[in-house]
């Protein structure tokens, strides 16, 4: 082999502590090093194109460069190395800037390592193989897993880029967490205004095919051929028939259903549409509390039912669908906040979460949009509401803050004095999160316009007084003093968790969840979209806490991830895969079943059981290799022998 | 009171890790909500509030923690250290904060530990505490003659309190020698028994 | 070129590509200051940190081994790392036996946010090597060759088994071989005092068969090779738990294997045996008594009592009958539910550190490289493509050294590691003797030390440990770097 | 069966009536309370407040008479020398505390203590028991149950319940046919510790504990603490000069409210040692029992 080394002064970040001079000198006594050198910055211009002359002035066939991390330019100088005609495999770089000049003060030890690290490269690219990519055909369809605000942006987006879109609904309705707030910050405008028309579109498009209360049963494949099955809920109505009129909804005699669209804050009927702007609109039955599928008589619906789309013997389905590219937008739940004891646990009917005050406070809830409280029906006329209950609290595992309850909780101390003028707002908050556009004005015009008090600090202890209020026993850490309001109604901003069921779907994705449920982005930072499968992308609240122009956002960079991906007609797999070595494998199944991806199977050969690697599949972590016994399956650019040669570079007595 | 708190001269480093140490409690995880300080019964007559107290802890304003009367207001009922989100045993913290400030000879609010030595003494000289004795005890080194006497007809008449202290059958001894174990202990380490 | 000399030791890092690279990264644009001892290698997941490549190092100079991955959870191929930490735990938990001492190998979680957490690991880490100083190499210690005797109490009573249900197995042999293709058994060897595998596949060979405490090897050892064949086996408590093994490995089918069992009383470790024989002519007369056998050659006669002169393996052993079959004869006796040691990892027990090394250098120096071992163990089925002679992969030289042939222990060792059922037939083989089951013993032991008591081949549903994880281990306590 | 029993000083003291309900009760159901020999008071708060140490060593010699009795359990009725046990045993975990405890002691105290519980846990263990033996219901009665601050806090320390809304008393006295209220305030601290040096504490935060019981309208609180019985009964006359007001709120012990309901009488339970009487409780539930024989006869 004839290798060429540039080691990279990296201006005086590397030469400035690494005597890069000397560490060239020293390579050039490597095996098989033909030519090395000490260039003040490679990776720009014209040090990429000293390393595409010297590939062909000294014939080299592998190239090590010497300077920053690999994970900030391998691919560069991959592509230079492809240039200059030789495989972009037969590369190697040795990080000496944050592994070695930037963490070593010792000249003399930084280049000594330095040189010891550039002959580990050597060994390793002596070693290295050229690879080849290889094709497979995309299917340009997308699953788009949610129905909020974030998996409708996605959803239409990709329709709108000409992409058939599959979206699956876990509800009734779509339009998620969003469809049941009365207004949205910082514009107070109403949100079912603004949400209606899109899930609309969503009805009407002609690519998307909407399944509501239904739910990802299983997914098999890999990106560009994914299989889904999905599992259809019973609804006991054929929607193919019900129009929405809403006659049975009218009718029916079970009017105590507990009403999980209005957060519990009223009851609703056995059969039911979600609420006037769902989408579908279309009558489901709660199998729980019909008296028909309970007792097995009534019949209500079925008889007023103009086009008889009552059916009660109907039963769950599964469908298939074939899809290239997957979203998931499954958003979030609040947590259970009744862990709170010291809040009443639950049991004091006007204390209240933020999401049922939304209900109380929308005309399509339970009370008409008049503010009424729980307990007794009155107008509140001191509301206090608690930030941060469940968010930011290790003593109950969540340390996270979720985002935008600040700004909610402005928004809702605002409309309660549009509602009831002459009502006092209390807030007990810690700090204020409003970074947003016109977001730390708005909390602003709360305090200032409105009335409302902010107190810095948390609550105690919330408790009836006996008298039909509440003592709500905070501090304001600003006055460093104790305070007590006594309160009509006491609202609490209880933090968010990933929804129920997102690390059942995350295991199924088969992408990272952190600990707390919400899905792992492939880098915080530079790919906050996509996820470490190929083909699978994040939209929404299921990636982490955020608000609704941040959830749209990246509905819409998801969908232009999926569009970006679409765009080509073949994809290629990356090399970098496990291969089975056919001759030593004893078929013994070890690989296959500790591989995370499923991207090994058993295949005949020559009447012998063999393991096979699904090339499109295979992600590269390697754990087959170093599971195997044999050496039969190695991964290839990380092969037993290839570390070996760098162990070996390394320790040699 | 008032002066600027001077934070090159005033920080002491080492007394947050010291309480950290002693307690046994990550202080720098306090993030200043206030809930110990919303939940305390004491809270009303403290001089400094706990919240506050952790926040000077953070800071290493020893003089100003241990001069404060909070430390022997504190109930030791643990409300705080119930609802802390960050885990924090702030009950923990004070009684180490009281215990620092004791050893530093500080004592900020003296009835209060004469009436704990007083309630201790009955136990040393009769194994088990004893309520009139305790009372007549801290009388005398406090000085307040009027402290409760409205009470003791009732309770007298009850029967609930006993004229004549309850002593364990073994005698008052063994308990005796743990106090003086206890003393010799602390004149040998140099702090207040 | 080496590590500076008196100022740096010789520190390799593992370090997965997506989290503790990037973490190392991280501290290095932050300008955070480390030692400049360690030299990384970069791979994709701890899960492709074969353990082979930690010992690899530390065979060769390596004075300290650091693994780093993603944190649990968090791993860039979702389990990799989860993998990675029972395999790194076992291997940790082995050092000690080859005399290496376990704090010279580390593994922990760093994220690619955590540069300053990397700063600490690395100086910490660093910090403890310099405390233990440079490794000392296997080749300088002083070869020590005593093995030491252990007294040994059984869990059972150890016996000759002569009142085992032989004849009602030939019956069964008899009327199942006609669906068979051959049923391995034993018979007798050179003389009436060694036993062979036999092979019956005609009825008239069944008579051959034979059954007693000269019934050493190990008959599983075969039916890989007979893949595809009806087969039956005649086995011990402890041959059974091969083929439960090999039945949850995938390397025979339950449907083309028999099993046919009998209580075992114990078998008789023929190395002493043959060495108390001495050089002989004749067997004249092999006698059983129902505790032991008398064999006289040459007309002098000796007494082997089986609770003297079992193989260290029945001592402990808590299966004699097998844990599957189809067809049994006869029941054992109660067998005592004790935690046991081993004879032969009690006597390394019992040692320092620098004896360990001092033992395996002088054990080492005596082996022939005849590979005895690995074609008796009969889990071992890689076969034409053992790695020890192979190119690729290259994971040794064909240098006769002792580290060398103590590295192929240790890849042995590590293949079957929650799969080595303490069969002993590397042991038995050994035609120098060398007492290297207990580095499979070691490793059974931290297995079940680990994984709730797990021992290898007890129940072919069975999910072996080292191919599985759990997200939170019970029993694994992670070195905490504070 | 039997127990190992800790009275605790105001057993001899202030809370002889909480001794003799406890007595009363537990003989009722088969427990059998044998108080270990020669035990010391526990150093209740004044100890912790001065010395951990010191509070340990009280705390370890007690805990080590009944380990020398080869107890596996210790029971004691109050709170307050329950969390001192408790906390001694648990701090005397880590050897150099030990070691620092052990240098007080006569001799070093034993390796393991028995686990410290409330009597009110092991007389739930007897719940069924309880049930069968009740002579007299105490349906129609309104109770506040009060646990007092020591009961179920520190939670990792005392392992009692949910430490913010404990329900063990309200389960045994519901069990005796009482309705019991929701009492948010059922863990707050009262005040009792600074009772004699700082009664204006005190009365405060009693004050609001009574208020509550008031408005919730109540026939009595009910408590398994000597020091807040004691606090709320004997100084309820100073509370309600802070609040302006006066109550007449009985407060008594659950134990003895367990007693009525298995039949024991006033003088056996120890109800006449109250300072605020419970004669309209007591009055109530006579009525109530008398109110039912009328109309049907029964029994």
């Amino acid at each position: 082999m004839r290798i060429g080394v540039f080691v990279c002064h990296c201006g005086s970040n590397i030469g400035g502590t690494v005597d890069c001079a000397r560490v060239a000198a020293l390579a050039r006594d490597f095996p098989d090093v033909a030519y090395a050198t000490d260039p003040m910055y490679t990776c720009a211009e014209p040090g990429q194109a000293a390393i595409e002359e010297a590939i062909h002035e000294y014939r080299l066939d592998g190239v090590v460069v010497a300077s920053c991390s690999p994970r900030m330019h391998e691919p560069t100088f991959r592509r230079t190395v492809e240039r200059a005609g030789l495989n972009r495999y037969m590369f190697e770089m040795a990080n000496i800037r944050e592994h070695v000049s930037w963490i070593g003060k010792d000249k003399e030890a930084n280049t000594n390592k330095a040189a010891e690290l550039v002959r580990l490269a050597v060994e390793k690219l002596r070693h290295n193989l050229p690879l080849a990519a290889s094709q497979f055909d995309v299917n340009k369809r997308v699953l788009v897993i949610g129905g909020g605000v974030a998996g409708i942006q996605a959803a239409l987006d990709c329709a709108e880029g000409g992409i058939p879109v599959v979206l699956v609904e876990r509800e009734a309705t779509i339009g998620g967490k969003m469809a049941k707030l009365d207004k949205t910050f910082p514009t107070v405008d109403c949100s079912a205004c603004i949400l209606g028309p899109k899930m609309v579109d969503v009805a009407q498009h002609p690519k998307i095919t909407l399944y509501a209360c239904a739910e990802v049963e299983e997914i098999s494949g890999y990106v560009g051929n994914f299989t889904v099955k999905i599992r259809k809920r019973a609804t006991y109505v054929d929607w193919s028939k019900c129009t929405g009129c809403g006659a049975c909804t009218e009718k029916c005699p079970a009017k105590k259903t507990p009403d999980a669209f209005n957060e519990h804050t009223g009851t609703t009927t056995a059969i039911n549409i979600a609420f006037p702007q769902a989408i579908p609109k279309k009558a489901v039955i709660n199998a729980q509390y019909c008296r028909q599928l309970t007792k097995g008589k009534c019949g209500v619906c079925a008889k007023v039912c103009p086009t008889g789309a009552i059916n009660y013997a109907m039963q769950e389905e599964i469908v298939s669908e074939n899809v290239g590219a997957i979203v998931a937008a499954t958003g979030y739940d609040l947590m259970d906040w009744r862990v709170y004891q010291e809040y009443g646990g639950g049991v004091y009917p006007d204390v209240i979460t933020s999401l049922q005050y939304e209900r109380l406070l929308s005309a399509s809830g339970p009370t008409g949009g008049h503010v009424l409280r729980p307990s007794d029906g009155k107008e509140p006329q001191t509301v206090v509401f608690v930030q941060c209950v469940g968010s930011r609290d290790r003593s109950i595992g969540r340390p996270y803050c979720s985002g935008f309850c600040c700004m909610y909780t402005a928004k809702q101390a605002i409309l309660t004095k549009d509602h009831i003028p002459g009502a006092q707002t209390f807030v007990f908050y810690m700090d204020i999160r409003a970074p947003g556009k016109m977001y730390d004005e708005f909390v602003r015009r709360a305090s200032e316009e409105y009335g409302t008090e902010y107190i810095r600090g948390r609550v105690s202890q919330i408790y009836p007084d006996g008298q039909g209020r509440l003592v709500v026993k905070g501090a304001d850490t600003l006055l460093g003093e104790q305070v007590e309001i006594k309160a009509d109604l006491v609202v609490l901003a209880v933090g968010i968790e990933a929804s129920k069921g997102a690390v059942n779907l995350a295991e199924k994705l088969r992408i990272s969840y952190d600990n707390h449920g919400f899905f792992m982005e492939s880098h915080v930072k530079l790919r906050p979209v996509e996820t470490n499968t190929a083909g699978v992308f994040l939209a929404g609240v299921c990636q982490g806490a955020k608000d609704i122009p941040a959830s749209v956002a990246q509905g819409s960079a998801a969908a232009a991830k999926v569009l970006t991906l679409f765009a080509r007609d073949k994809l290629e797999s990356d090399p970098q895969i496990a291969q089975v070595d056919i001759r030593r494998c004893v078929a013994c199944g070890k690989c296959l079943r500790c591989c995370p991806f499923g991207a090994i199977k058993e295949t005949e050969f020559r009447g012998e059981t063999k393991a096979q690697v699904i090339a499109t599949v295979c992600q590269g972590c390697g754990l087959c290799t170093s599971t195997c016994p044999q050496g039969a399956i190695q991964l290839q650019h990380a092969t037993d022998n290839q570390i070996l040669a760098e162990v070996n570079a390394l320790c040699q007595c | 009171m008032n002066d600027t708190v001077d934070l090159n001269r005033m920080r002491d480093t080492a007394f947050t890790a010291q309480v950290e140490a002693l307690s046994g409690q990550n202080i720098s995880a306090c993030y200043q909500c206030g809930n110990c300080t919303a939940g305390c019964p004491a809270g009303f007559a403290y001089d400094v509030q706990v919240s506050q107290i952790m926040r000077g802890v953070q800071l290493g304003l020893k003089d100003r923690v241990l001069r404060s009367r909070s430390l022997w207001m504190c109930l030791s009922c643990s409300t705080c250290s119930q609802r802390c989100p960050n885990n924090i045993d702030v009950a923990a913290v004070m009684e180490t904060l009281r215990h620092m400030a004791r050893k530093a000879g500080i004592v900020s609010v003296p009835k209060m530990e004469k009436f704990w030595l007083s309630f201790l003494n009955t136990v040393r000289l009769f194994g088990r505490s004893h309520e009139i004795g305790t009372m007549v005890l801290y009388m005398l080194r406090s000085l307040r003659l009027h402290t409760d006497v409205d009470l003791a007809p009732t309770a007298l008449a009850k029967g609930k309190l006993g004229l004549l202290p309850h002593i364990p059958p073994g005698g008052a001894e063994p308990v005796e020698r743990i106090f003086t174990r206890y003393k010799e202990r602390a004149q040998r380490e140099g702090v207040r028994p | 070129m080496s590590v500076l000399d008196g100022k740096e030791l010789r520190i390799v890092g593992f370090l997965c590509n997506w989290c503790s690279y990037g973490g190392a990264d991280t501290a290095g644009v932050a300008r955070a200051t480390q030692p400049t001892d360690l030299r990384i290698i970069r791979v994709p997941c701890s899960g492709r940190v074969d353990p082979l490549f930690v010992l690899k190092a530390l065979f060769n100079g390596a004075d300290g081994v650091l693994v780093s991955g993603c944190h649990p959870r968090d791993c860039h191929y979702a389990a990799g790392n989860f993998y990675a930490r029972r395999r790194l735990e076992i291997l940790k938990r082995f050092l000690p036996v080859l005399g290496i001492d376990e704090r010279r190998f580390a593994y922990t979680w760093v994220s690619a946010a955590e540069g300053q957490r990397w700063q600490h690991v690395v100086t910490a880490f660093t910090r403890q090597i310099h405390e233990l100083g440079p490794a000392p190499r296997l080749e300088d210690a002083e070869p020590l060759l005593k093995v030491a005797d252990m007294a040994l109490t059984a869990l059972r009573p150890l016996g000759s088994g002569q009142s085992a249900a032989l004849d009602e197995l030939k019956a069964a042999i008899r009327s199942k071989l006609p669906e068979l293709d051959c049923v391995i058994g034993w018979q007798q060897g050179r003389d009436a005092a060694h036993h062979v595998p036999l092979f019956m596949r005609k009825p008239e060979d069944v008579d051959k068969l034979v059954w007693g405490p000269f019934n050493v090897n190990n008959p599983a050892v075969y039916l890989p090779s007979f893949k595809g064949k009806k087969v039956g086996v005649v086995v011990k408590g402890c041959d059974a738990r091969s083929v439960v093994e090999l039945l949850q490995e995938n390397l025979i089918r339950r449907e083309d294997v028999t099993i046919f069992s009998m209580p075992c009383e114990g078998t008789l470790d023929m190395g002493r045996v043959d060495q108390a024989l001495g050089r002989y002519t004749a067997i004249d007369q092999v006698a059983y008594d129902e505790a032991g056998v008398t064999i006289t050659a040459d007309g002098r006669a000796q007494r082997f009592c089986m609770a003297d002169w079992a193989q260290g393996k029945c001592y402990g052993c808590a299966t004699p009958s097998a844990v599957l079959t189809d067809e049994s004869f006869g029941a054992s006796a109660p067998v005592e539910a004790k935690a046991t040691t081993p004879p032969e990892l009690a006597m390394l027990d019992a040692m320092s550190l620098e004896e360990r090394r001092a033992f395996w250098r002088g054990q080492m120096e005596r082996c022939l490289r005849c590979y005895a071992c690995r074609n008796a163990c009969p889990l071992c089925v890689c076969r034409d493509y053992c790695v020890s002679d192979s190119r690729d992969p290259h994971w040794m030289t064909q240098e006769d050294t002792v580290k060398e042939k103590l590295f192929f222990q240790t890849i042995h060792a590590l293949h079957l590691a929650g799969r080595c059922t303490g069969c002993g037939e590397c042991q038995r083989a050994c035609p120098v003797g060398i007492p290297i089951l207990a580095l499979r013993q070691q490793i059974s032991r931290a297995v079940g030390e680990l994984f709730n008591g797990y021992a290898a081949g007890m129940n072919p549903q069975d999910v072996p440990p080292l191919l599985g994880y759990a997200v939170v281990e019970e029993n694994i306590q992670e070195q905490d770097w504070k | 069966m039997k127990y190992a029993y800790y009275p605790g000083c105001s057993a001899k003291g202030s809370s002889k009536d909480y001794e003799m309900s406890t007595q009363a009760v537990c003989r009722q159901l088969d427990m059998v309370l044998e108080e270990i020999p020669g035990w010391n008071c526990c150093g209740s708060t004044p100890a912790h407040a001065v010395d951990t140490e010191l509070s340990a060593a009280l705390c370890a010699r007690n805990l080590d008479i009944a380990a020398r009795q080869g107890a596996q359990l210790l029971l004691t009725p109050c709170p307050s020398c329950l969390s001192n046990l408790r906390a001694a045993a648990q701090r005397m975990e880590k050897p150099t505390f030990r070691q620092r405890v052990n240098e007080l002691l006569d001799e070093p105290a034993a390796e393991t203590f028995p686990e410290v519980i409330s009597v009110m846990q092991a007389i739930a263990r007897e719940k069924e028991n309880l049930v069968k033996r009740v002579r007299l219901s105490l349906k129609g009665v309104r109770l506040a149950a009060y646990y007092g601050c020591l009961m179920s806090r520190p939670a990792e320390r005392m392992r009692f319940e949910d430490p913010e809304n404990p329900l063990l008393m309200e389960n045994l006295l519901a069990a005796c046919g009482a309705e019991m209220v929701d009492f948010p305030l059922k863990t707050a601290c009262c005040g009792a510790a600074f009772g004699i040096p700082e009664r204006a504490m005190t009365a405060r935060n009693s004050g609001r504990i009574l208020e509550l019981a008031v408005r919730l309208g109540v026939d009595a609180i009910v408590t398994a603490c000597p020091l807040c019985q004691m606090n709320l009964d004997l100084r309820q006359t100073q509370a309600g000069r802070a609040f302006e007001t006066r109550f007449h709120m009985p407060v008594i012990y659950y134990t003895q409210a367990l007693g009525l309901a298995l039949g024991f009488t006033q003088r056996e339970l120890g109800l006449h040692k109250l300072a605020v009487s419970a004669e309209g409780l007591l009055n109530k539930l006579d009525g109530l029992r008398r109110a039912p024989a009328a109309e049907g006869g029964q029994s």
